[in-house]
């Protein structure tokens, strides 16, 4: 704890000096002092920007002057009777005042009394809800979770109309103290589930929680290494609302937009918010297409590279001869050629993400067509691998998760170092070892390739394939 | 503890990877794409002779003048020593799994191609689909040394022409080495293999002129079949007699037939759009008998005689004439092959096996013998002719007599 | 009710990819050497052989009453008899067979795919993949082959039907040729290899919740594998000729060679490479993980997991003194079902006359 | 790659026994080293080129006369 003092003292002054010491006069830090009724001292406090300014002056102060006559009037009637505002409480404590005003509450203090009141008054600037940047949908809801915790458990309770759902939330981190909740359907979540993340999270010492991403970590079971994600996180109100309602717990971190999901199995990372919104027959195929995708996305280059060093026997005889023409006066063998393409187009993408907007696609541009074309024309890469890296690159974009594309673009790197001193052997050894991985993994008890493995029957019908919903309810692992 | 066990999976994975590099791992541009191979026999020694791709050649900036294949050759008394001495004439290793075409000279297959095509058989590169032919009256590197005008690649030229014949022109064999191997492996039955030869004047088709204009001087030429008793070659079966042996083994797809009109001056073309061979071994006086149901179905392509098409009867009559036409020529291919060769590459021997597996044994000893002398072929025909084609009557009119 | 490790379809499947394991690749070879054409009726006569022999298992089963079986022996067999047998058995048969399948996996590989390879990379990435998933425990492996064997079916089923268009039912005849004895003598190749390490399975029956769900298990991955070798001989054959089968190291994966339909779908034998690197991955996990859970057990072994590595290196270092070359290895096919007699019938047809014999006894 | 596989199956082993001392499992661990230097042995033995007899040859001649007495029969 700090070191500013715990209780509040009788005088009104030395309160407000014992709180200027405790936030070292910040600027942004408001003490409006008044006097009610010619005799009456109160102070409030608040947080410039944090707390609506506006609010204050039409819910606290304008009915404070205008309706206290009494000199001697106390707290609880004013709590009771003289504020506007919807959420007033009495607070006891220092600490507990400070945390408050820290987010954006309002404290009244009155001479002689060891106590105060807080009104919750937030109003910083919000984000406007928009369309969700990462996994936007042709057809379906457009909203997304903002920064604001409030408004994101809001929207999930718009969707989630049920007395059970529960809303609980817990602080974090020593320093940054962010408000993490957990929503989820009492009776049908697990309820060791929720005991044992508010555990874990409870225990974890930070100092700061600024993305869902800490919390993942925190929560990763036992260490263990893995390059998967564990949690799924989305910025979709929907697709959390219909991960509610199958029994998951959301996890909701003030301050992002990101909201995780638990337990999470790997088929969640394929789907996408709308395969619900799409006729099943699409939705099933497009999902094939995006496994399929997920699968070039991390073997296209090293199977180029097992064909073209390992079993030239398999490619047709004339594509070979047109391959070898092309490879001709390469420099380079074929694991070193796609190391190199690789490696440049993970680095154009790194820069087009992190460039300015408008720069961009500038260096998108110039990057895959110019440098591409001329690597060919100057005979440094073949045109077949410049082919193939880009397949591979269009298809890491087709997995809607881009938590999970980037496990599928490390391990690309080592498949293609397989590929290239073991061909097919090495490969198909790599998914083996792969696919054990994933089998040997669990999110919070539910293994993480269920329902496929182990099988669930009734689960099963979300799992590759969606099928009607009126053959399969929406009901996944977590259901109980 | 875990992060232990798992960074050991990785550093097992890395070592793997890192220390002891690739060892297999050929690049495209270290090999020499092989297409085609010939073997000739030359004394007591194999010439080896293989046509590789030269890549450079291929690709889209080719330098005008430079053949898009090199024949390469070495004399060595194995096959696998001859091509490896190969490699003090090019930068490339060899390789072999694209071969499409295996070509042989005549003396080699008269010798016995078992020895030689064993390390086709044997080697992992070798893929069993390439087609074998035999250089009728040519030398194997002859073949190999040929510009093709059609394709850029003799051997691919080689490989689709002879495909293609054989879908629609019958008195081709395409013998895979699959078929090859089967029919070597097999007691009832002998293998045959196409000739190839080379039509022309070889000195200027060897030259890059060659494809220079449209009529080539020198071109290569599928001429019949060769005939093997166990493995070696004892003849050759012309054209009408190659038909013929199509038939029987039902490997006819399509084809077509000249035939005289019945009554009439001239002939009539026929063209066969589906044929069939039963072949029903049957034992007649503890004698061997075979008969052949050929079914075969035709429309008539060209006529060079003044009929009445319209007329059934005289339809009738040309449908009687193509069957008996082809009876000819089957009857005439089974007497050659019995007669003179006498040896069974029909697997007349192998249908008795199937059907009569006990009578068999005590026959296979003596069964080249029995073929040529017991065996009694006979034959039965379905023959329809079914369409005209665009046209009814012959273009001229029956001027009026 | 007992703990439940593996379900039955995990099972079903383990126990299916592990007979197929090995054999899909070399079995055809065999069985066509001595039955010429008739090779693909000994498939049927070796599944109901091992069908029999299965009641013998059941029976034995039957007595575990919750005890793993190596416990069932020492209780009949005595501490220190019981114990030196199954060490015997474990070192003999399923890890002997171990080290075996790794020798094969190298003589393919270098064989026919990558000839410069040395052996030993060969077999250490195997060998740190079936590490891995055993280290994983029965759990791992359970859900590991329930996923994968949908991609073994699928690549099974692929390449029977693109198999299927060139077949000449012509190569299947004449039927009994030579009678039915080489139909026989060729059902016991089958018979003991790879159907008589079902006895491994008795090791694994205490992960099954009930024994009778373990005796469906082993029946239907008998059924299912016999299937399928049933439809790779029968289409095999019916493709390349017996004189061809016979004469070639790895039928299954020649034909594919051979195959070409409609000019492009064509040099995809690799398939069958995969296919049969996923069996010998599972086959490898059983015999290693069976090796290694018995031993723990008769040295009563706080954790079966210490033996891993141990019994692979050991594997590791076997496997290029099994055969000095592919002769001696042609010769010990025909030596090795007589020698797996022992195991996979003497062995346990002693330890259930026993067990009747004190059970009886005991009841007296 | 043998020297590979022995330092590979060594830092294993050795990474196994720091656990395998932690839960005080030294019955394991006897057992353990045991089949290592084994397999060790085997390894250094193969590498100093050393003949060692093949398995399956003593296997073959050991059965030899039981396929053959089979195969008797059977035809």
């Amino acid at each position: 704890m700090t070191n500013y003092g715990n209780a509040f003292a009788n005088h009104l002054q030395d309160n407000i000096v014992a709180i200027k010491k405790a936030m070292g006069d910040s600027t942004d830090l408001v003490i409006r002092e008044m006097t009610l009724a010619h005799t009456c001292n109160i102070g409030l406090f608040y947080l410039d920007g944090m707390a609506d300014r506006q609010t204050i002056q039409e819910s606290v102060i304008a009915p404070l002057l205008d309706r206290v006559d009494d000199p001697t009037v106390s707290l609880d009637v004013i709590r009771m009777s003289m504020l506007d505002a919807s959420d007033v409480q009495s607070v006891q404590s220092m600490d507990q005042a400070l945390d408050k005003v820290l987010s954006g509450s309002l404290l009244l203090l009155m001479e002689g009394h060891a106590h105060g009141l807080i009104v919750a008054l937030p109003g910083w600037e919000d984000r406007s809800i928009v369309e969700s940047k990462t996994q936007p949908v042709v057809r379906g809801p457009g909203d997304s979770f903002i920064e604001t915790l409030r408004t994101n458990t809001t929207l999930v309770r718009r969707r989630v109309k049920d007395v059970r759902l529960r809303v609980c939330t817990i602080t974090i981190g020593s320093e940054s103290k962010t408000d993490v909740a957990f929503m989820y359907l009492e009776g049908v979540a697990k309820e060791d589930l929720v005991r044992d993340l508010k555990q874990r999270l409870e225990k974890a010492r930070v100092n700061q929680v600024l993305e869902g991403e800490y919390l993942e970590e925190i929560l990763q079971e036992k260490k263990r290494l893995t390059i998967f994600p564990l949690l799924y996180n989305t910025d979709r109100p929907d697709t959390i609302a219909a991960g509610i309602m199958e029994g998951r717990v959301a996890i909701l971190t003030d301050g992002t937009p990101f909201v995780l999901l638990a337990p999470t199995m790997f088929v969640d990372f394929i789907q996408s918010a709308e395969d619900y919104y799409q006729p099943y027959v699409f939705s099933s195929l497009i999902r094939l297409l995006r496994y399929a995708a997920f699968a070039i996305c991390m073997l296209a280059p090293s199977l180029y590279i097992a064909l073209t060093t390992y079993h030239q026997d398999m490619i047709p005889t004339q594509l070979l001869l047109s391959l070898t023409a092309q490879r001709e006066g390469v420099p380079f063998p074929a694991f070193v050629e796609a190391l190199l393409m690789e490696t440049t187009f993970e680095i154009l993408r790194e820069a087009g993400l992190r460039m300015p907007r408008t720069i961009g696609q500038a260096v998108s541009i110039v990057g895959t067509i110019v440098v591409g074309q001329a690597a060919v024309e100057a005979n440094v890469v073949s045109a077949v691998m410049v082919i193939v890296v880009s397949i591979t690159a269009i298809s890491s974009f087709a997995v809607p998760s881009y938590a999970m594309a980037i496990p599928c673009r490390i391990l690309r790197y080592i498949f293609m170092g397989l590929a290239a001193t073991m061909g097919v052997y090495g490969i198909t050894i790599g998914i083996l070892v792969l696919i054990t991985h994933l089998c040997r993994l669990d999110s919070f008890g539910v293994p993480y390739m269920s329902p496929v493995s182990p099988y669930r029957k009734k689960e099963r019908k979300d799992a590759v394939l969606r099928f009607p919903y009126r053959s399969a309810l929406r009901k996944r692992s977590g259901a109980k | 503890m875990k992060l232990y066990r798992h960074s050991f999976v990785i550093l097992v994975l890395v070592m793997t990877l890192i220390l002891p590099g690739c060892w297999n791992r050929k690049e495209l541009n270290e090999l020499g794409v092989v297409l085609a191979a010939g073997i000739d026999t030359v004394g007591n020694q194999y010439e080896v002779s293989v046509q590789v791709v030269d890549p450079s050649a291929m690709s889209k900036q080719r330098i005008g003048d430079r053949s898009p294949v090199l024949v390469f050759s070495e004399r060595a008394p194995t096959i696998f020593e001859a091509l490896r001495k190969m490699t003090t004439k090019s930068s490339r290793k060899m390789y072999l799994s694209h071969l499409r075409m295996l070509i042989m000279d005549e003396a080699t297959a008269r010798r016995g191609i078992q020895e030689p095509l064993g390390f086709w058989f044997r080697d992992h590169e070798v893929r069993p689909d390439f087609y074998i032919a035999v250089a009728k009256g040519r030398r194997a590197k002859d073949m190999l040394e040929l510009v093709t005008p059609t394709e850029a690649l003799p051997a691919m030229d080689l490989y689709k022409s002879l495909e293609v014949s054989e879908k629609s022109w019958a008195p081709t064999a395409a013998v895979n080495v699959r078929e090859l191997f089967q029919t070597m492996t097999l007691d009832g039955v002998n293998p045959v293999l196409s000739g190839l030869t080379i039509k022309g004047d070889m000195e200027v088709g060897k030259q890059l002129e060659n494809a220079k204009q449209p009529l080539s001087f020198a071109e290569y030429q599928f001429v019949g079949i060769g005939v093997f008793r166990e493995d070696r070659l004892i003849g050759w079966l012309g054209e009408e007699e190659s038909k013929a042996y199509n038939y029987i083994m039902n490997r006819v797809f399509s084809t077509v037939g000249r035939v005289k009109c019945p009554g009439k001056e001239g002939d009539f073309v026929v063209e066969v759009t589906q044929a069939n061979t039963k072949m029903n071994p049957m034992i007649k006086n503890g004698q061997p008998h075979v008969v052949l149901n050929v079914f075969v179905e035709a429309n008539i392509g060209e006529v060079h005689c003044k009929v009445d098409l319209r007329d059934a009867q005289v339809f009738n009559a040309m449908q009687q004439a193509a069957q008996d036409s082809l009876a000819i020529i089957l009857e005439a291919g089974v007497h050659k092959v019995q007669k003179e060769y006498g040896t069974d590459v029909y697997g007349i021997g192998e249908a008795f096996h199937r059907k009569y597996p006990k009578q068999w044994k005590e026959w296979k000893k003596s069964w080249d013998d029995m073929f040529q002398n017991d065996l009694k072929v006979e034959m039965r025909f379905d023959y329809n002719l079914r369409k005209l084609g665009k046209i009814i009557g012959p273009l001229q009119k029956e001027s009026g007599e | 009710m007992r703990k439940m490790i593996l379900t039955t379809r995990q099972a079903t499947f383990w126990f299916t990819l592990h007979q197929l394991g090995s054999a899909l690749l070399v079995i055809p070879s065999t069985l066509v050497f001595i039955a010429k054409q008739d090779a693909w009726l000994a498939v049927p006569v070796a599944l109901a052989a091992h069908l029999l022999l299965l009641l013998l298992y059941f029976r034995i089963a039957n007595r575990l009453n919750g005890q793993t079986f190596h416990e069932h022996v020492v209780s009949i067999l005595g501490k220190w008899g019981g114990g030196l047998c199954l060490v015997v058995f474990v070192m003999a048969y399923p890890f002997l067979t171990f080290t075996l399948v790794i020798r094969d996996l190298g003589d393919f590989l270098t064989g026919v795919m990558m000839p410069e390879t040395p052996s030993e990379a060969i077999y250490l990435l195997m060998l740190a993949a079936v590490w891995y998933v055993v280290h994983g425990g029965v759990r791992t492996i359970g859900r590991t082959v329930e996923l994968l064997f949908f991609a073994f079916l699928f690549l099974f089923v692929l390449l029977t039907v693109s198999l299927i268009p060139s077949m000449n039912m012509d190569y299947i005849l004449p039927l009994f040729e030579n009678g039915p004895k080489p139909i026989f003598l060729a059902s016991i190749s089958l018979f003991a290899f790879p159907y008589f390490e079902s006895v491994l399975f008795l090791f694994l029956a205490s992960h099954m919740q009930y024994i009778q769900q373990w005796k469906t298990v082993v029946v239907r991955s008998a059924l299912l594998s016999g299937g399928m070798f049933f439809l790779v001989v029968f289409v095999v054959i019916g493709v390349i000729s017996q004189g061809v089968v016979a004469d070639v190291a790895y039928p299954s994966f020649f034909v594919v060679r051979t195959i070409s339909i409609g000019g492009f779908f064509e040099r995809f034998e690799v398939i069958v490479a995969v296919l049969w690197y996923i069996t010998i991955f599972f086959r490898l996990s059983l015999l290693l993980y069976v090796s290694s859970y018995a031993l723990a057990g008769i040295f009563r072994l706080k954790d079966w997991r210490s033996l891993l590595i141990p019994l692979c290196t050991l594997g590791f270092f076997i496997a290029p003194l099994t055969w000095p070359n592919t002769s001696v290895q042609m010769q010990s096919i025909r030596a090795w079902p007589y020698y797996t007699v022992l195991f996979g019938v003497l062995f346990p047809m002693v330890i259930w006359l026993i067990g009747s014999f004190r059970g009886n006894h005991g009841k007296k | 790659m043998t020297i590979v596989a022995m330092i590979v199956a060594l830092s294993g082993a050795l990474l196994e026994y720091r656990r395998l001392v932690q839960n005080k499992s030294y019955r394991d661990i006897i057992m353990s080293v045991c089949l290592l230097a084994s397999g060790l042995l085997l390894g250094i033995l193969q590498m100093l080129k050393v003949k060692l007899p093949s398995l399956m040859g003593g296997i073959t001649t050991a059965f030899e006369p039981f396929s053959k007495m089979v195969e008797s029969w059977f035809s």
